[in-house]
Formats: C-alpha cells, structure tokens, sequence
C-alpha cells in the first residue's frame, strides 16, 4: 500500500513494484497524463496541480483501505503529483493488484473515481494566452506538497 | 499577544484573494467559522464567488455546522471544488 | 500499436513506453500474472502457455482494430508470453491510451476479455503433483511463438 | 510423392496424441476436413473427446463446412478451447 503527493515526476516501473507480491493475478493501472486541450484561455500549455496535503493524504488512505474493503485489493498505489506540469506529463497513478481480474478493474476504476471528487486536490490551466497577459500572482501556484 | 490563525486558500479561492495563505487574527476564546468566513469575504470581495460553493476545513475536517468555533493557533481552508487526477 | 506473443519475459516499462504519445490523456495497462492456486492437480508452480503463432497475432491484430474503432483508443499494446511461467511472472499486458478515461477503463477491459476467449492460447498447469509421476511427453509443451 | 499435411496439436489434443505435430498424407487432390479428422481420430483414439469441443482450422483460418478440402501442403490444426490470459 503506497499514497504519495510530490512535485517529482511519477515513475510508471516504481509503481509496478509496489503492487509486486503474492496473490496477485491481476494488476491495473490507471495513468493520467496533461493533454494538450483547448480549454478557455487557449491551449493548454501546461496544468498547475495544488493539493492541500494533510488532508489530500488522509483521503488517499482512505480510498486505500476502502479499495481493500470493497474490492479485496491486496496492493494499491495511490499517487499524485503537484506543481507544474506540461503536456504528456502524468498527473497521477492508480494501481491495484487483486487475485481475480474482475475486482481489479472495478477497483481501479473506483479509485480514480473518487479521487476526482473527494480529495483536496485542484488544477489550473497554464494556457498559451489567447490576449490577456500572465498575472504575476500566478507565481504563486502550484506549492510542492511533497 | 493571541496567535493568529492560519487561513489556505487554494485554486479560485487563492487567486480571488491573490495568496495561498494569510495569518487572520481572532479573539482569544476564537470565533465562528461563519464569523471568519464572513470577515474574510468582507477582507476579500471577489471570494465571495468561489465561498458559495466551497466547503470549509478546521484542522483538516470539514465544517460541519457554522457556528463550529474556530481558536487561536487553527488552521482554516477554503476548498472549491475537487479537480485532480 | 503493438502486439506480440513471446518466450521473454514481459516488460511493464517497455509496454508504458509504447503508450506514450499526444492525445493520451488516459493510460490503463492490466497484466496478468500466474496465481499459485490449488488446482486439480495440487498446488500450482508454473503454468505452460503455448499458441498458435499465425492466428494468435491475427487475433491480436483483429482485436487491436476493434479498440481503436470502438473506443477510440489511440495506441495500444496486446503481449502475451508463452512457454513455461512461474508463479508471479506476468503472462500477458493489455494496455491502452486514449483520451478519456471512461474509454480507456472500457477498451482495456474488453480487450482482456476478448482475448481470453477468441485468441488461440492455451495453457496447462505445471502443479506439485498430488501422487501420479510427470509424464515425459509434458516436456513438449510450450512451445515459443517467437 | 504428394507433400503431406502438416497437422498441429494444442493444449489436450496434444496431449491426448503425445506430440504437437505431425505430418499427414493425403491424396493428392486433397481430403475433407471432415475425413481427415475421422483419420486422425482413428489413428489417437484418445482424442475423440478433445475433438468434440475443439474448432477446425485450416492455414490459419477456421473450417466453415466440414466438407471444406485440405490439400497437400496444407497446415491443419486442431484447437480446443481457448485459455490465454
């Protein structure tokens, strides 16, 4: 069981290892990489990923214990990464290993679900600005939660 | 001298105030989260937007009734909604 | 787009690699691993996969299509390992990338599933024999498929 | 001397045969697929129950009508049900 909130880059070969062990028949793992939209302000150029990160942690282990609960998971990753992004880059990984495919599918699925909509995490769109300058307070976005 | 509590604001609340996070005196026996939250918005009027839909956290739990007393030395978050993944 | 049936091991960072590219806002890889189940024959220590090469790759080509044309994925990888695995050792990754999530979750589990059904690989279990001897003719199973 | 055909075994037809291949004569206009399974299950008894559940295929591709010819030269195999995975 692995939750993580870092400004590093997300590392798919380390993730695998964590859902590595015995009882494991059936690995999934879900990735979320920035893609190059067009969102309001233009396109995409990059994202901005905030997290307020006692909380945002505190919810990762409990999305844990329930993918364990509902879903007899045996391994989880849960990660998430923060600060800037470009495009290709991967926002998050949500791996589970459990003994029958069925379940795994379910409780990836169901984990990145959740994480969307109850963890304190927010992003916000660096876009190649159509005509409005880049507001000096954006600097400040973006803090590294670990 | 009380100390102060520790306001975060995060995604549209922090660009409406134009911070991530400021240190908001209260009185010694604490205050209201609807009380600092009002003070807030009147410190701050384009949050005002961003409050009607964001939820409130005291020492990382929600706010569950706003008469739930913030104290000196707390940790007060303004949440919009999630986006991650 | 990848597929391929060999006598190597599968790799989980080359398959990632392969899923790399624009427009791949979500990436879900499920890989299978043998399980040590009790089976028929007593505890399983390996399992013998064998194909049959020409329709096998086909089938992965077929079923490569179908992800593409029905959900809309992007890149895919279909890699199925035959030959003697022991217990752990990943038999098979399945992995898409395509826009959104919904769709990628989707395709990869129809692939798997499709795949279980419609490609010709079998496998036979190698178990820790419960009474009855090997028998000699079992030594030419799993035959490599390249 | 007409080429024979070359007939693979998989999962428990192979095992029910004792080998994954084997090369089988034909005349040289061919046999049905239907004879030339009737031949093979006469030659390894063991895999009449095999047979039962298995699909015919003929260079690669599955035999439609049992009356479909297989030619010298030609590769015929025998699958029984599938478990990749």
């Amino acid at each position: 069981m692995s939750v993580r909130l870092t400004a590093r880059p997300l590392s798919i070969p380390q993730a695998w290892r964590e859902l590595e062990g015995p009882g494991t028949g059936a690995v999934v793992v879900f990735a979320g990489r920035v893609r190059a939209d067009a969102g309001p302000l233009g396109r995409v150029l990059a994202l901005v990923y905030e997290a307020h990160e006692g909380p945002a942690l505190a919810r990762f282990r409990a999305l844990e214990s329930r993918a364990r609960r509902r879903f007899g998971v045996t391994r989880s990753v849960i990660w998430h990464r923060v600060g800037r992004l470009r495009v290709g880059e991967v926002s998050v990984i949500v791996g589970v290993a459990s003994p029958h495919r069925a379940a795994a599918f379910r409780a990836a699925r169901d984990l990145i679900e959740e994480l969307k909509v109850t963890v304190p995490i927010w992003k916000t769109e660096r876009a190649r600005p159509v005509r409005r300058p880049r507001r000096p307070r954006d600097r400040r976005a973006g803090r590294s939660a670990g | 001298m009380t100390r102060p509590v520790r306001v975060l604001f995060f995604a549209t609340a922090r660009t409406a105030v134009g911070r991530a996070e400021v240190d908001w005196p209260v009185p010694p026996g604490g205050i209201s989260a609807a009380a600092l939250a009002g003070e807030l918005e009147t410190a701050y009027p384009a949050l005002a937007r961003t409050l009607v839909t964001s939820r409130l956290v005291r020492n990382g739990r929600y706010v569950r009734r706003r008469s739930e007393r913030v104290r000196p030395g707390d940790e007060f978050a303004i949440h919009p909604p999630y986006g991650g993944g």
